[in-house]
C-alpha cells in the first residue's frame, strides 16, 4: 500500500527530473541552433547553418583576449575567495566569540545590498589607489560579493565536518594551516566545490562591479555580453546567442572539469552507500 | 613546587583564539573595500536631491507605484526559493544514491553556467509562440493556439527556477551527502519509513544548511534584475525592485534615490535572512555522524 | 504496518553471502534460530560478524542465499519492514535529538501514544541506568553512555529479534554484569530471538542458549557455550576459545580418545583427541590449566610475568622455542626454569593443518 | 608623440563609425599610435566616469554615446565643454550640420558634437502577406488593431528606440498641445495610448524582441524607424519582403549619436582628439555613416551623398532601402526627441499608466 | 615545531579541573606521572577518564589547574605543540585516507621523510594486524580494524607520552590478549610514559604500574594493581574492582585487623578491616571467593547460574534479602538451599555510609 505510494513518489520525481532536463536541454538547443542559423522564422528549423555569427562575434568583441581576460580573473577570484573564505567560515562555524553576530552581519551586508549604492564608491577607492584600471582592479572588485559568499556559504559544511576527526589531527601533530590542508579541505570538497563554482559563476556574470573598475584591457566576457544584449542599436538574435554561447560554454568548461575530478558528495556517502 | 598562578579567564576561554583569528583577513578585506563605500551609498541615500533626511525614503514609501516593487518582487522570490529548495530536497535524495550520479549531477548543475542572458533568450526562443514548445504542443493537439508563458510573470518564474535549482541542487546534494548513513539505517531497524526517515532524521540535519541555502538563493532572486527586464513585463507585473532602483540610477540619474532604494532592498532581504538564520540558530548544527568511527 | 517478525517460530539463514567487491565477507552461512534462543555470534576481528547482524537486519542486500522467518522468505524487505531491533557497533545515535527522543523513536515510529512513549522511555533509560542524562544531546556523553543509549533505544521497541553488536565493549567490568543481567532478563521477558556479537567470552558463555563461531566469513562451529568452552571442534576455533599454547608435535601413542603426544618436552603430553586424522598434530592448553607443578612434563624458562588478580600470568619458551602461556599462583622471576603440566582432560589434540 | 587613445562606445555606433576612425589612425600616424575600444552598456558608463574623475584618474579619452548617456553626463558635468573654448576648431557648425542635426547638436550644449544622425520615425513596418491596408493615420491604426487584437505591437519605449519614437510621434500627429512637454502637453496622445492597450498583448522590453515576434508570424505591425527597418532585414532578423508604412503628414523625430570627452583627460591626448573630431565631421568620413542602414540615411552633416560611402554599403541600401524614404523625408518636418529630462519623465509615465496596467488585467 | 613532551622527565596534574556548564566532570585531579610509567586510568562509565584525556591532550581547556611537563607549564599549549599519542574512545580516523596514510598521519606532520614513514608505518600495520588492510578506507573496515588502526596512528609517532582511551575494547579475547603485550612491549621499547584508560581490570592489572581510579571526577584511590585488587581503600572502589557482594552488618568482634561482623547469616563473617569508623559496615567479597562450602556462614537459596567456562556463576539471595553473586565449581539448581563462605583474607570490610 504505503510502497506503492513510495514507488509513485519515486516516479513522480524521476518524472520531474525528466521533465527539468528535456526542457533545459531543449531551450539551450534553441539558442545553440539559433546561433548557427541564417535565418530562423516560423518554423522548426533555421532555413541554412552558418558560423558567420561566431565569426562577427569574435572579431567584434576581441573575444579571444577577453576569454583570456575572464579566466583569469575568475581563476584568482574564486582562488583567493577560497583561501580567505573558507578560513573565515571555519572561525565562525566553530567558535563562539563576542561579537560573532555583528561579523556575520558584516558578511551578508555585501550580499544584500546591491552594488549600485557601492560600485562606484568602490571604484573610486580602487582608482585612487590605482588598482581600477587593471586586472587587480576587476579581481578585488569582484572579491567583495564573493569572499562573504563563500563565507556564508561554507559554514554548514564545517559544521557538518566532526570536530573529533580535527581533534585527531591536532593531537598528531597538524597545526591549523596543516589541519586545513590534510583534514578540512579534503573532507570539505563537496562544499568548496559547491563554493567555488557559484563563486565562479558570480565572478563571470557580475557585471556591474566587473564593468566599473575594468579597464580597457581588463573587460571580462559579461560586458561584452551585455553590450550585445542591451546596448542601443540593432543586433541579430543570431549574434547575441552565439555570444550567450560562448558564455556558457566558457563556465560550462569549469563546471565539467570540476565535476570530473571532484565528486559533490561526502566521502561518508560514497564509502557507505545505503542498501541497494 | 612552586604554587601555580591563578587562573584568569584567558581570551581562549571566551572563544578568542588562533582559530578565532582566521575570520580576520575575511573581515579585515570586507571592512577595508566594502564598508567605506557602503557607508557612502547609504548617506548618500540620505541626501536627495529634494526634500530632507529622509526625502528618498518617504518618496518610496509614498508612491505605491514604488513601494509595491517590494511586493511584486517578494511575489516572485519567496516562490521560487522555496520552490527551487523543495525541488532539490527530494531530487537530492534520489541522486545520492545512483550509479551514475556524477553524470546526472553534472546535468542537474549546468543551467548554473548558462547565464541570464542565455536563459533569456532561451525561453524567448523555445517558449515563444514560434517556439518548440509551443508547436509540440499544437503539433499534438494539447493546444489550439500558442500559450504565453513569456513576457509576464511566469517567464521571469520560471527563468529564476532554471538558474536557481543547479544552485539549491548543488549544496543540497552536498550537504545530505555529508549525513552519515548508518544513521538513516538506524532508523530504519527501528521501523522509519523511507518518509519518516526523512522527516526525522536527514531534513533536521540539514536544515543549518538549508537556511543557508535558502539566504543565499533568495538573495539571488530578490536582486533578478535582468531577466524580468528580457523574460518579465518590466513595467507591469516584474517590476521588481532591482529594476525600480536601477532605473532610478540609469533613467532619471538619481543615485541618492537609487541607493535609497537599494538600501530599502536590503532591509527587506536582511527581514528575511535574519530570521531566517535566527531560526537556524535554533537548530542542532554539528557532526552528522552517529557514534565513532 | 504488518512488521515481518512478529510472532515468528523461527529464523532461518540459507547460505547466506555477502561480498564486497572481490572479498567475500560472507560464506553461505546457514543457520536456524528459534522463537526465545539466544544466539551468540563469536569470531576473531574483521570475520564479518558485522556484515552478519547488517545482512539481518536489512541493511546490506545479500549477494547470495536468502533469510527466512517461517515460510516468508525476508531478505528482500526493507529494514522497517522486518521490525528487528538493532545495537549497532558503533551507536549510530541521532546526533540531533536528545537522549530520551533518540530512545523514543522507535516507538515514535511505531505509532505508540506519548504517554506509554514517555514511560516506556523512562523504563528503558532506568535499564540502562540513564535517568539522569535524558536530556544530553549523544555528542554531550561519555562513549559508555553512547553505548547505553544505543542499548535502550533497542529494546524500547521491544522487538522480537534483537540484534546486538557488541553492545557492552564500552562499559566497566561492574556495569558490563549488571547490563548483562538486564539483557537476559528482557531477552526472557519479551520471548525474543537475540542475536549478539561479542569478543567477550564469558559473556558468550553465560549469555548464549548456542554459540556460533565465526571466522572468515565462515561458520567454524555452532555449539552450546560448554561444548564450544570445552570441546572445540577444530585448532583454530579451541585458540579462539582461550586454549591459547598451541604446541605441534607428534603422535606417541593412542588409546581411545587419550592420546600422548611428543612435543619435544621432558616427558610426552597426555591429552584428549578431538579431531586426529595424522601424525602431525597441534596441542591446545588454556593458559589457566597450564601450571607450574613439580614433575610437570613441560619444561620451559620463564619470559614474562603479568599480574591478573586472582593469579598471575606468565610466558615461558619450551626448549624447541614454543611460546607458552602460564599460570601462578606465586609470582616466578623471569629466567627462572619452571616446569609446567596441564591435566589430560583439559588439553586437546588436534591434526595440524587443519587450524586453516 | 603619437598617443593611445581609449574609445568607449555606449550606443553601438562603432557599426557604423568604426572604420572612419581607424581610417583616422592610418592616415595620422603621428598622432595616434593605436585606438583601444570598449563597447559597454549606456546606464553604467555615467558610473563609471564619475569613479574615475572622483579619483583623479580618466582612462577614457573619447565617447561615442547616444543622447541619453550625453544628458546623464551634462547633469552629472562629466563633460569637457569644448564650445566654446575650442571653437575655432569647429567654425560654423549651423551652416555644417542638416537641420534636423542641428536641432540635435544643440542639446548638447558644446559638450559634445552629433557623429552621425536620422530622422528615425515613427513609422510601421507590417507583413504585405497579412496586411492589405497598412493604418496611415492614428485612427487607422486604433481601428486596425481593435479589428485585430493582439497584432500590434510596439516596445517598451524606455528601452526601444522605435518604442519611444513612435510614442513621441505621436502627440505631432494628434495635434498635442505641446510636443514637448509629455507631462502637461500631451493629453491627447496619452488617451490614446490608453485606448491602445486595449488591444496590444504585451509590450516586449525590446525592439529585438519585437521584431522577432513580426517576423514570426504574431504580430502583423510594429513600430519601427528607418535603421530598424534597412538593417534587420539586411541582418536577416526579418524577411526582406516586409514593408513600411508612414503616417500622413506625421513629424521625423530624429536621433542622434554623439562624440564626446570626459573632463579629466590630458591635454596631448586631448588635441589628438579635438583633431579626430574634427576629422569625423569632413564628409569623406561622413560617408561612412550610411553603413547598413543601421541609422539610415546616417550623415550628419549637409551635402553627403550615397555614392560617395563605401562599396559595400551602396550596395546594401541599394538592396534593403526604400527609394520611399527620399521623399517622406523630404515632405515631412523633422524635430529633436525630446530632452533628457522630459523624456524620462514620459518613460515614467508611460512605464505607471500604461505598462503596469497590463498587470491588472 | 618543538614539541613539548620530548624527554620530559615528569608529567604532573595539578588540581587538574573541567566543567561542563554545571557539571563538575573532573575535579581538582592531581597526579604526577613518570616517565616510562604505565598508569591505567580506571573507573565508572561517564566518571570523566575520557575527559581527562582529552584535557591532557590540549583537546579540552582547563576549568581550572594546571598540567606541568617538569617545570613547564602545558595546559596553555595547543595540542600539535605537546606531542602526545592518542588513541580516541571512538577512534576519530581520517575518514578520506586510507589506513596507511592514517597511520603515517602523525609522521608526515612531523617531518618524517617519506621513505622512514613507509617503513614504520608497516611496522606499526604489522603490530596490529592489519598489513593487508593497508588500502582501505576507514569506512570499509570492521569495528575492531577500525580501532586497531586507531592504536597503530597512535604508536607510529613513538610519542614519549601515549594516552589510550579503551583501545582494546572491541577486539576479541584472543586479539586483546596479544595487543596488550605489543603495547606493553612499545611501551618499555619508548621508554614512554602511557596513559591507558580501560574498563577491563584485566588489562588494568596487567598491564599497569599504577592504576588511577575514578568516580565522579574524583579519584578515589592510586595504588599498585596488587593493592588495587587486594585493598581497595572504600566499598565504592571495591565495588568497582569485583567485589560484586556488598552486604550490610554490624560489628561483632575485632582483633587486631581481623573483624567479626554479623549481616543476617547463620553465623558472623570473618574478615578484614579495612577502613571501618562506626558499627555498621558493609562486606565485600568477590563473587570468585564465595563459593559453596559445607559450613558456610552464609544461607542462601540460589536464583540463577549462569556458565563462565572455567566455572558456574550464580546468585542467590540471602535471609535479608541480600543479592549474593557466587561461584561454583559444580552447577546448581535454582532453588536449592546452598551454604556458602569466603576466606577471612578475601573478605573485607568498610564504614558503610563511606560507599559514596
Ligand atoms: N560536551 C559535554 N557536555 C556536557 N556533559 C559532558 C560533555 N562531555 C562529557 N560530558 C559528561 O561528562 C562526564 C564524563 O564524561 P567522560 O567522557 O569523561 O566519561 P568516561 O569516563 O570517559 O566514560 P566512558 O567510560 O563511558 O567513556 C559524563 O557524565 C558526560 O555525560
Ligand atoms: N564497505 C566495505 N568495503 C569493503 N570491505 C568491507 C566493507 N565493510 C566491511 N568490510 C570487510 O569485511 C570484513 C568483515 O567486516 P565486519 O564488519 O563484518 O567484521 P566484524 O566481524 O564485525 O569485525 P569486528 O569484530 O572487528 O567488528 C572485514 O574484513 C572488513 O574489512
Ligand atoms: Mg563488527
Ligand atoms: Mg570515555
Amino acid at each position: 500500500m504505503e510502497s506503492a505510494l513510495e514507488r509513485l513518489w519515486r516516479t513522480l520525481i524521476w518524472a520531474f527530473v525528466v521533465f527539468f532536463v528535456v526542457n533545459v536541454i531543449a531551450m539551450i538547443s534553441t539558442v545553440v541552433v539559433n546561433s548557427f542559423g541564417t535565418r530562423w522564422l516560423n518554423s522548426w528549423l533555421p532555413a541554412a547553418f552558418t558560423f558567420r555569427w561566431y565569426a562577427a562575434a569574435w572579431k567584434e568583441f576581441q573575444l579571444g583576449d577577453v576569454l583570456l581576460v575572464t579566466f583569469q580573473i575568475a581563476g584568482a577570484v574564486v582562488l583567493i575567495s577560497a583561501l580567505i573564505g573558507v578560513p573565515a567560515a571555519y572561525a565562525l562555524a566553530r567558535r563562539n566569540f563576542p561579537g560573532k553576530p555583528l561579523v556575520m552581519l558584516l558578511f551578508l551586508l555585501p550580499l544584500l545590498v546591491p552594488p549600485i549604492t557601492f560600485g562606484v564608491p568602490l571604484a573610486t577607492v580602487l582608482y585612487k589607489v590605482g588598482l581600477a584600471g587593471t586586472m587587480w582592479g576587476v579581481i578585488i572588485a569582484n572579491l567583495v560579493p564573493t569572499v562573504p559568499f563563500t563565507v556564508i556559504l561554507m559554514i554548514p559544511f564545517i559544521e557538518q565536518i566532526d570536530p573529533r576527526v580535527e581533534a585527531a589531527a591536532r593531537v598528531f601533530g597538524a597545526g591549523t594551516r596543516r589541519l586545513f590542508i590534510h583534514v578540512l579541505v579534503p573532507l570539505l570538497v563537496p562544499g568548496i566545490l559547491a563554493a567555488t563554482l557559484l563563486a565562479m559563476v558570480r565572478t563571470v556574470s557580475m557585471f556591474e562591479l566587473t564593468f566599473l573598475t575594468a579597464g580597457p584591457t581588463s573587460q571580462t566576457l559579461v560586458v561584452s555580453l551585455y553590450y550585445s544584449v542591451f546596448a542601443a542599436g540593432v543586433r541579430a538574435g543570431q549574434s547575441i546567442d552565439a555570444m550567450a554561447v560562448i558564455y556558457m560554454l566558457s563556465t560550462l568548461i569549469w563546471l565539467i572539469v570540476a565535476l570530473r575530478f571532484v565528486n559533490p558528495t561526502q566521502i561518508v556517502a560514497r564509502v557507505k552507500k545505503a542498501p541497494a | 613546587m612552586t604554587a601555580p598562578p591563578a587562573r584568569r579567564p584567558t581570551l581562549a576561554d571566551r572563544g578568542i583564539d588562533g582559530v578565532t583569528l582566521l575570520v580576520l583577513p575575511a573581515a579585515l578585506f570586507v571592512v577595508l573595500l566594502f564598508v567605506y563605500p557602503f557607508l557612502y551609498g547609504l548617506l548618500l541615500s540620505f541626501a536627495p536631491k529634494e526634500g530632507g533626511l529622509l526625502g528618498n525614503y518617504t518618496r518610496f514609501f509614498s508612491d505605491p507605484y514604488m513601494y509595491g516593487t517590494i511586493w511584486l518582487t517578494l511575489r516572485l522570490a519567496l516562490p521560487v526559493t522555496l520552490l527551487n529548495i523543495a525541488l532539490s530536497v527530494p531530487i537530492a535524495m534520489q541522486v545520492r544514491h545512483m550509479k551514475h550520479q556524477r553524470l546526472l549531477t553534472t546535468i542537474l548543475v549546468l543551467p548554473i553556467t548558462l547565464g541570464t542572458v542565455l536563459v533569456a533568450e532561451g525561453l524567448l526562443n523555445y517558449l515563444g509562440p514560434q517556439g518548440w514548445l509551443n508547436r509540440t504542443l499544437i503539433l499534438f493537439g494539447l493546444i489550439e493556439r500558442p500559450i504565453r508563458l513569456v513576457h509576464n510573470y511566469w517567464g521571469v518564474f520560471i527563468s529564476l527556477v532554471i538558474t536557481g535549482f543547479p544552485f539549491t541542487f548543488l549544496l543540497t546534494l552536498s550537504m545530505i551527502s555529508g549525513i552519515d548513513p548508518a544513521l538513516e539505517q538506524a532508523a530504519a531497524t527501528l521501523g522509519a519509513r523511507a518518509r519518516q526517515r526523512f522527516r526525522h532524521i536527514v531534513l533536521p540535519l540539514i536544515v543549518p544548511g538549508l537556511a543557508v541555502t535558502f539566504c543565499l538563493a533568495f538573495v539571488d532572486a530578490f536582486s533578478v534584475f535582468p531577466s524580468a527586464v528580457m523574460l518579465g513585463a518590466p513595467a507591469g507585473e516584474t517590476r521588481v525592485i532591482s529594476f525600480a532602483a536601477a532605473q532610478a540610477a540609469f533613467e532619471q540619474y538619481d543615485y541618492s534615490y537609487a541607493s535609497a532604494i537599494a538600501m530599502i532592498m536590503a532591509v527587506v532581504q536582511f527581514g528575511f535572512v535574519g530570521l531566517v538564520l535566527t531560526l537556524r540558530g535554533l537548530f542542532y548544527k554539528g557532526p552528522a555522524g552517529g557514534g565513532k568511527g | 504496518m504488518a512488521i515481518a517478525s512478529a510472532g515468528f517460530r523461527e529464523l532461518r539463514l540459507d547460505r547466506m553471502s555477502r561480498n564486497f567487491g572481490a572479498h567475500n565477507a560472507l560464506k553461505e552461512i546457514s543457520l536456524t534460530v528459534q522463537r526465545g534462543e539466544f544466539i551468540a555470534l563469536l569470531g576473531p576481528s574483521g570475520c564479518g560478524k558485522s556484515t552478519a547482524l547488517n545482512c539481518l537486519a536489512g541493511l546490506l542486500s545479500l549477494s547470495d542465499g536468502s533469510i527466512w522467518l517461517d515460510d516468508r522468505r525476508i531478505d528482500t524487505l526493507k529494514p522497517e519492514e522486518r521490525g528487528f531491533g538493532m545495537v549497532f557497533q558503533n551507536y549510530a545515535l541521532f546526533p540531533h535529538m536528545d537522549v530520551r527522543r533518540n530512545v523514543g523513536f522507535g516507538l515514535q515510529m511505531h505509532g505508540v501514544s506519548k504517554s506509554e512513549i514517555a514511560r516506556r522511555v523512562d523504563e528503558a533509560l532506568g535499564v540502562v541506568r540513564l535517568g539522569s542524562q535524558a536530556a544530553k544531546l549523544p555528542g554531550q556523553l561519555s562513549g559508555g553512555q553512547q553505548q547505553r543509549v544505543a542499548i535502550a533505544r533497542a529494546i524500547a521497541i521491544e522487538p522480537p529479534l534483537v540484534l546486538m553488536d557488541e553492545p557492552l565493549s564500552n562499559l566497566d567490568a561492574k556495569l558490563r554484569l549488571e547490563m548483562r543481567a538486564e539483557i537476559r532478563r528482557i531477552h526472557r521477558l519479551l520471548g525474543s530471538a537475540t542475536i549478539y556479537v561479542t569478543h567477550d567470552q564469558d559473556e558468550a558463555l553465560s549469555l548464549a542458549d548456542r554459540i556460533v563461531v565465526l571466522r572468515d566469513g565462515e561458520v567454524r562451529q555452532i555449539g552450546t557455550p560448554q561444548e564450544l568452552y570445552r570441546q572445540p571442534l577444530h585448532a583454530d576455533v579451541a585458540e579462539f576459545m582461550g586454549f591459547r599454547n598451541a604446541l605441534r608435535g607428534n603422535v606417541v601413542r593412542r588409546e581411545g580418545r587419550g592420546i600422548e603426544v611428543d612435543c619435544g618436552f621432558t616427558a610426552p603430553l597426555r591429552g584428549q583427541a578431538v579431531d586426529v586424522a595424522g601424525d602431525r598434530i597441534i596441542v591446545s592448553i588454556r593458559p589457566a590449566d597450564l601450571v607450574p607443578i613439580p614433575d610437570g612434563p613441560i619444561n620451559a624458562e620463564v619470559t614474562g610475568l603479568e599480574y591478573r588478580g586472582e593469579a598471575y600470568y606468565g610466558t615461558a619458551t619450551g626448549p624447541a622455542g614454543q611460546e607458552l602461556y602460564f599460570r601462578t599462583d606465586e609470582p616466578l622471576a623471569v629466567g627462572e626454569a619452571v616446569r609446567l603440566g596441564a591435566p589430560a582432560d583439559r588439553t586437546l589434540v588436534y591434526a595440524a593443518g587443519n587450524e586453516g | 608623440e603619437p598617443v593611445v587613445i581609449n574609445v568607449i562606445d555606449v550606443a553601438g555606433d562603432l557599426e557604423v563609425s568604426g572604420p572612419a576612425l581607424e581610417k583616422f589612425q592610418a592616415e595620422h600616424p603621428d598622432l595616434v599610435s593605436k585606438f583601444v575600444f570598449t563597447q559597454a552598456t549606456a546606464p553604467e558608463l555615467a558610473g563609471k566616469l564619475k569613479a574615475q574623475q572622483d579619483a583623479g584618474r580618466v582612462d577614457i579619452d573619447f565617447v561615442l554615446t547616444g543622447n541619453d548617456a550625453l544628458a546623464a553626463g551634462m547633469e552629472q558635468g562629466l563633460w569637457m565643454e569644448i564650445l566654446p573654448k575650442y571653437a575655432d576648431k569647429f567654425p560654423n557648425l549651423k551652416e555644417l550640420y542638416i537641420p534636423g542635426a542641428y536641432l540635435m547638436q544643440e542639446m548638447a550644449r558644446g559638450q559634445a558634437f552629433v557623429i552621425d544622425w536620422y530622422p528615425s520615425g515613427p513609422l510601421l513596418e507590417y507583413a504585405p502577406d497579412r496586411v492589405k491596408d497598412v493604418p496611415n493615420t492614428p485612427e487607422a491604426l486604433m481601428a486596425y488593431c481593435k479589428a485585430n487584437p493582439g497584432k500590434f505591437m510596439y516596445a517598451r519605449p524606455a528601452n526601444s528606440g522605435p518604442g519611444r519614437t513612435f510614442v513621441m510621434g505621436l502627440p505631432y500627429l494628434l495635434g498635442d498641445k505641446d510636443p514637448k512637454d509629455p507631462i502637461n502637453g500631451w493629453d491627447k496622445t496619452w488617451a490614446y495610448l490608453k485606448e491602445l492597450d486595449s488591444c496590444i498583448e504585451y509590450y516586449t522590453a525590446g525592439t529585438t524582441a519585437s521584431m522577432k515576434e513580426l517576423a514570426n508570424g504574431t504580430r502583423d505591425i510594429i513600430a519601427t524607424t528607418t535603421g530598424w527597418d534597412i538593417n534587420p532585414r539586411y541582418l536577416g532578423i526579418v524577411p526582406e519582403e516586409y514593408k513600411i508604412g508612414a503616417f500622413k503628414n506625421f513629424t521625423w523625430v530624429g536621433d542622434a549619436n554623439y562624440m564626446a570627452v570626459p573632463k579629466g583627460v590630458s591635454e596631448a591626448k586631448l588635441k589628438v582628439v579635438l583633431e579626430l573630431m574634427a576629422y569625423l565631421l569632413k564628409p569623406a568620413q561622413q560617408a561612412y555613416m550610411y553603413d547598413h542602414g543601421y541609422m539610415y540615411p546616417g550623415p550628419a552633416i549637409k551635402g553627403v551623398t550615397l555614392d560617395m560611402a563605401p562599396k559595400d554599403s551602396q550596395e546594401t541600401i541599394a538592396k534593403f532601402g526604400r527609394p520611399e524614404y527620399a521623399s517622406l523625408i523630404a515632405d515631412n518636418p523633422t524635430e529633436a526627441p525630446l530632452d533628457a529630462k522630459p523624456l524620462v519623465a514620459m518613460f515614467d509615465k508611460w512605464d505607471r499608466e500604461i505598462g503596469a496596467a497590463k498587470m491588472k488585467k
